[in-house]
């Protein structure tokens, strides 16, 4: 991220040629982005209504229409999601926040890295799916089990982004800050911290993407709810509507997340005066 | 005839997964392979992990043609559009509740206002269901648990759930002191033991009758076998391959008569439990529509092994119980 | 920076002594009182646990397998999205929108669409690497310095020589970055699949069964496997990394 | 037929701004002769740059003609040869692979172009780190091998933005020297940008003087000195002058920077 | 008293170089009186940045004193303001912001921070850009803002490093100028690193010439031209090529770039 940053600085000398402005180009420049999806369900249309491909294999579009809409009225779909987003919620406050203290600690301090670092890596190589074996005997498959995981998943990637973050803020601006005689804590608060937001949120969006990937797996294999549950429950039953329903939430959620996050970052960065 | 002829059952155990089932037996005494001795025809196993849906999504991939598994997975399997054949009715799944010892469970009564585990849409839900029903506890009087078997293992040890119903893997739990065995189907309550059938892709059997017919010989001699109270303890160590120690086999089956527990017959009471696990099926919501289970059963091969075998005395035809 | 110094053992040496010390003195029981020798007896003497050695072995077959297929795959698409933009306004949207659905909730289409053997793992595995090296690919190439663009562009050269002597090597950071990403993201889908798909052998399948059987020693002792195995392919593509750019 | 190796008439070009046309550079005429040096000097956004990117075929015009040689331009690398400002070497190769590459598409025979490659190599002084990597050399260095690629092609014109910008003014100097003798040497026509006055007069025949709002062509002045030419002479004075003045009349009103 | 805003005496700095230590400034002394003008000069690496930082307090001298209205300087943000060649503005602040983010540490009540921090953005003028951020500037713009901060702390000695050494010929003569109104309107002495021989002698009281290998003061040149200056006058020609011999002298052999 900060390389890219940087490509671009030393090019910002010649008049650069604009790329093709991706936004505000209206349905113009939707409307290729919209060929493939469409062309992949009239496939998929076709496909399941010629008998090609059996129910039990691809059900239909409209089975899986059907299904979404008899899952939504019944409440399991709200209920899953609920449940779901609650867990994704907390992992990503608890572990965003401690993830963003660690790293900072980590980015700061050559102590705590040379003590603490190889440790958290170690840590961090292991994935959820090694952690739930272990995990599941000393707390058992109550909801305490999904937020460790969950904060777990959210806490590596912040807390690596903010350890490179402290670091990639340029020492010009350290420099800067003792040249101006301000105090640590305002170059903490002033300078420091709002440098840092972009790699930052790259950590957090990081973040979500990983939280998602870990609720899905502790969901669907050590759960009795969620939207994971309900994809192999789905599987169990023999029912892919469900599990596509299922597929399409979790997509749309990673989607949707990330772009909130995005939207979030270049608010916060607008409001401090960034051109994004 | 086939090439191969592809088998499949439920397995355990490290490395290669292995059964521990009927089909342990006629592939361990090759009592299939003998029937195509001479042909250019193989007989493969396969043991799948993962029990019912991993079955079932074998069969819709086509890549086996029999296999033996619970009722409830098989009739999730047919409602979602499997092909199949019921070609022999089997049983012999000992069904155990074990509880945390210090949760003041006794029996089955106990359960009220507990948490329970079993993996549901499994034959271990249906009985589950039926033996508590039995024992007066209906089930809003307690707390359903969905979970698999080692996390039902790792729940009970954690104590996220108070009892657990489930095969005999759960065992090593009373051995080592976690939990105590409050409920045996086999000692307890027979009529609630697992089953389930021996099916065929209906492709297949439509293509290779005559195979057909010879992989049930095989399976039926494989049951006559076992039948044998004489071989019951080569049996134990067949099945010790999928990684359970032979005591606890032993143990296991304690209760059990082969000959009563693997009888393969499609009569009364094959019936019977099969319309009660259409109606579980249906009631819990498992399938939207339920196959017509005498369109889906042939036993046109079971009685002709049987009737040329002469073996209609091993296993007498059970009458159904007044359905209920 | 990853050089691991001995205060870098102290901390994870005082967990195990804990352990170690607390497994001896009675302190734990049930399924996790198991003391750090007998672990590290597991993968040499026990019966089962020496399965590891295969199931590793099977592993990282599998994980070459899956892995070539799917990068392969991700890399030709992401280098044509990033070179070819008609072709990235059209598909590269959906490819991302696939790409958001958690890696895992593949798994019940994937069998349900290829079976329990060998195919939907390797499937799952290609999947794992296909979407990290697509989206690196694509962006390694659509980030080449515009200046260099123009540079090879006033030169005349070929469009063919363009990719050869300027998309590619450019590329080649934010790619080896994407390898990286993707060894990792396999590595879990790897072990993943074999875990939630069950039979066969593989690490996955070890920890699934060590599980099962109620295994503690075992279950830990695949863990550390994987995780292992999983720091040492970082740290390896980090070399070769290291290399690269060092070449640049 | 008059030797002119550039030939520009009525070219203008404008871009698309936050929905606004915005023209950079209107009917603007030029010409080159044979083996001459044209300095364009002017404010910051007179188009400077623009002009020599339409030349060079990495604009297209909106109106107007460019000819190189007789021949229209219509895309990049066609009869000229470009060095920017920053000196663009691809990172992954060495000096020589560099200026090898330039000479891919005159379809030299191997030998042919690893004689030519080292020949423009040692004409810059590189000749010690034709295997060097950019990263290893200095500013200037780095600028001379980016010069020695340009000149390899040789295209007979040669068009230069800024190109000693980012070095400090002792190498500067020096490079400017270099430039003078390599032009000597070699049949060159050279159409340089600077905004640095005093290049412009050590180097160039003619300067051009461009104006912004549109950008546009002010002035042109002969400089009629003999070379080696002396910087604190008073002639140079005198020129220097004038430039600034023009400069000076030709700078917006009171826009800030 | 002598009025001397700056006083060094026997300054040295030493950098550890792959394990060897690289002398970056040897013995080094220098007066600074009140609303002086210094400007340094020097080939690359002599040490003149070294010297400043010294003075601001961000590298601790390996000997000699350092003295700012008779105080020592032991930290940064002791009694000097610097600009640096990048203006550091802070992207995410206004200019406003930007320079009372540095009347901070001062204390002022919120008014008079206000007020001071607009006065200073007027002094240069900006008070039309004053709620513009950094990227909205041009580059003058930008160094201008910087130049507010430094001046708004009112420390009496600003140190300078290359102030203007991004900025175009024009813009940096007219940002000259500027600078020479602002010292004539205020109490203030300023210390200019430069590489422009030009810059230097347009502004600065005495011109301290630089030489590496180790960095030290090779000679101080008192420029005694009355303000405003000439550039193309005799006299500050031939200052100019005093310096640029002083310089040569300087310049290390025949060292490539
Ligand atoms: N691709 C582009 N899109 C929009 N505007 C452009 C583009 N390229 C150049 N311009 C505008 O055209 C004008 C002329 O730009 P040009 O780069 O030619 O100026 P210049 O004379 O080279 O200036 P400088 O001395 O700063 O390099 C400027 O106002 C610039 O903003
Ligand atoms: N932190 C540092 N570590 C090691 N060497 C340094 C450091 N800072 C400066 N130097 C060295 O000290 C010498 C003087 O550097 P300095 O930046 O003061 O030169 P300068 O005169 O400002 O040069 P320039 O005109 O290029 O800015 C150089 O050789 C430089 O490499
Ligand atoms: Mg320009
Ligand atoms: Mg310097
Ligand atoms: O999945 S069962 O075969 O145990 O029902």
């Amino acid at each position: 991220m900060v390389d890219k940053g940087m490509t671009l600085l030393a090019t910002g000398q010649e008049a650069t040629p604009r790329g093709p402005v991706t936004t505000g180009r209206g349905w113009r420049s939707l409307s290729p982005a919209l060929v493939a999806p469409l062309a992949l369900l009239v496939l998929w249309q076709a496909a399941t209504a010629t008998g090609l491909l059996p129910e039990q294999i691809l059900p239909s579009p409209s089975r899986v229409v059907q299904t979404f809409a008899e899952l939504a009225a019944s409440g399991e779909l709200s209920s899953a999601a609920r449940i779901s987003f609650w867990r994704l919620a907390v992992g990503l406050a608890l572990g965003g926040s401690l993830g963003l203290v660690f790293g900072l600690a980590l980015g700061a301090s050559q102590r705590v890295e040379q003590w603490v670092g190889p440790t958290f890596r170690a840590f961090a190589a292991v994935p959820a799916l090694g952690w739930i074996p272990v995990l599941i005997l000393l707390v058992g498959i109550d909801e305490m089990l999904k937020v460790i995981i969950l904060t777990k998943a959210c806490f590596v990637p912040v807390a690596i982004a903010s350890r490179d973050a402290w670091r990639a803020v340029p020492p010009g601006y350290e420099e800067l800050g003792q040249v101006l005689g301000l105090s640590p804590s305002a170059r903490f608060l002033r300078i420091r911290l709002p440098a840092m937001v972009p790699l930052i949120f790259g950590g957090l969006r990081l973040a979500s993407g990983q939280a998602f990937v870990s609720l899905v797996t502790c969901e669907m294999l050590a759960a009795t709810e969620g939207i994971g549950y309900l994809m192999i429950w789905g599987r169990t039953l023999f029912q892919m509507d469900v599990v596509i329903v299922g597929m399409i939430v979790v997509g749309t959620a990673g989607i949707a997340l990330d772009r909130t996050l995005r939207l979030l970052e270049h608010l916060i960065r607008k409001r401090m005066g960034e051109d994004v | 005839a086939p090439s191969t002829i592809r088998l499949g059952d439920v397995g355990f155990g490290f490395g290669t997964p292995f059964g521990v089932g009927l089909q342990a037996i006629a592939d361990a005494k090759g009592f299939i392979a003998k029937e195509f001795e001479g042909t250019e025809t193989t007989v493969s196993w396969t043991y799948f992990t993962g029990t019912g849906p991993a079955i079932n999504e074998a069969f819709a991939n086509d890549q086996i043609d029999f296999a033996s598994y619970g009722a409830v997975p098989n009739i999730v399997g047919a409602a979602g559009g499997l092909d199949t054949v019921i070609l022999a009715s089997t049983q012999g799944t000992n069904i155990f509740a074990v509880a945390r010892p210090d949760a003041g469970i006794e029996t089955l009564s106990d359960l009220k206002g507990k948490r329970v585990a079993l993996q549901k849409a499994t034959i271990i839900h249906w009985a589950a269901l039926e033996a508590l029903k039995d024992a007066g506890v209906e089930e809003s009087d307690f707390t359903l648990i969905d979970l698999k078997n080692a996390d039902q293992l790792a729940a009970i040890t954690a104590g996220s759930v108070d009892a657990v119903f489930g095969a005999d893997f759960l065992l090593p739990l009373e051995q080592k002191g976690i939990a105590k065995v409050i409920f045996s189907s086999a000692r307890d309550n027979p009529a609630v033991s697992g089953f389930g059938g021996f099916l065929v892709s209906r492709d297949f059997v439509e293509a290779y009758p005559d195979a057909t017919q010879k992989v049930v010989d095989g399976y039926i001699h494989a049951a006559e076998w076992l039948a044998d109270p004489a071989n019951r303890d080569e049996a134990f160590e067949i099945w010790a391959r999928a990684g359970t120690p032979v005591e606890l086999i032993a143990r296991s089956n304690a209760d059990t008569d082969f000959a009563e527990a693997y009888n393969p017959r499609l009569d009364g009471e094959f019936e019977r439990r099969y319309h009660s696990a259409l109606e579980f099926a249906l009631e819990q919501k498992l399938v939207r529509s339920t196959p017509d289970l005498e369109s889906w059963t042939d036993g046109s091969f079971l009685n002709d092994t049987l009737a040329r075998n002469e073996l209609d005395t091993v296993w007498p035809e059970r009458t159904p119980a007044v359905s209920n | 920076m990853s050089e691991v110094t001995l205060k870098g053992l102290v901390l994870p040496g005082v967990v195990v002594a804990v352990w170690g010390a607390a497994a001896a003195a009675g302190l734990l029981n049930g399924p996790m009182a198991v003391t750090p020798a007998a672990v590290l007896r597991v993968p040499f003497a026990d019966p089962a646990g020496v399965e590891i050695w295969a199931g590793i072995g099977t592993s990282l077959l599998r994980l070459v397998t899956g892995g070539v297929i799917g990068g392969v795959l991700g890399l030709a698409t992401g280098l044509a999205f990033g070179l070819l933009r008609p072709l990235r306004r059209t598909l590269s949207p959906t490819v991302d929108a696939f790409r958001q659905i958690a890696l895992f909730a593949w798994i019940p289409l994937l069998t349900s669409w290829f079976g329990n053997g060998e195919v939907a793992k390797i499937v799952f595995i290609a999947l794992a690497t296909f979407f990290p090296l697509v989206l690196s690919a694509e962006q390694g190439v659509r980030n080449v310095a515009p200046a260099l663009r123009e540079a090879v562009q006033v030169m005349g050269l070929s469009r063919r020589r363009q990719v050869t002597a300027l998309y590619l090597p450019a590329a080649l950071p934010s790619i080896a970055v994407g390898v990286q990403i993707a060894l990792i993201s396999s590595w879990i889908g790897t072990v993943g699949a074999e875990y939630a798909i069950g039979n066969g052998r593989g690490l996955g399948s070890y920890i699934a069964a060590a599980r099962e059987q109620f295994r503690m020693d075992i279950t830990l002792v695949g863990v550390a496997a994987l995780a292992l195995v999983g720091v040492a392919l970082h740290a390896g593509s980090a070399r070769i990394i290291r290399h690269l750019n060092t070449g640049v | 037929m008059f030797s002119s190796v550039l030939s520009i008439s009525d070219l203008s070009k404008s871009f698309e701004v936050e929905g606004a046309r915005f023209v950079a550079l209107a009917s603007t005429g030029l010409e080159l002769g044979r083996n001459e040096i044209v300095a364009v000097i002017g404010p910051s956004g007179c188009g400077k740059s623009t002009l020599l990117r339409c030349i060079a075929g990495l604009e297209h015009p909106d109106t107007g003609r460019i000819r190189i040689e007789g021949n229209d331009v219509t895309r990049p690398g066609q009869g000229s040869a470009l060095v920017f400002q920053d000196h663009r070497l691809l990172p992954w190769l060495t000096v020589r692979a560099n200026v090898e590459l330039a000479l891919e598409p005159l379809r030299l025979s191997r030998a042919d172009q690893t004689r030519r490659a080292a020949r423009y190599i040692e004409l810059v002084g590189l000749s010690r780190f034709a295997d060097s990597f950019p990263r290893q050399l200095s500013g200037g260095m780095a600028q001379r091998a980016a010069l020695a690629r340009a000149l390899a092609v040789e295209t007979g014109l040669v068009l230069m933005d800024e190109p000693f910008g980012a070095l400090d003014s002792i190498l500067r100097s020096r490079m400017q020297d270099e430039l003078l003798k390599i032009w000597q040497e070699h049949q060159v026509s050279i159409l340089i940008v600077t905004h640095d006055i005093e290049e412009a007069l050590y180097l160039a025949d003619r300067v051009v003087v461009m104006r912004p709002d549109p950008g546009h062509i002010q002035e042109t002045v002969e400089i009629a000195l003999p070379r080696p030419r002396q910087r604190d002479s008073a002639a140079f004075g005198a020129l220097r002058s004038r430039l600034l003045a023009a400069l000076a009349e030709s700078a917006p009103g009171r826009r800030v920077a």
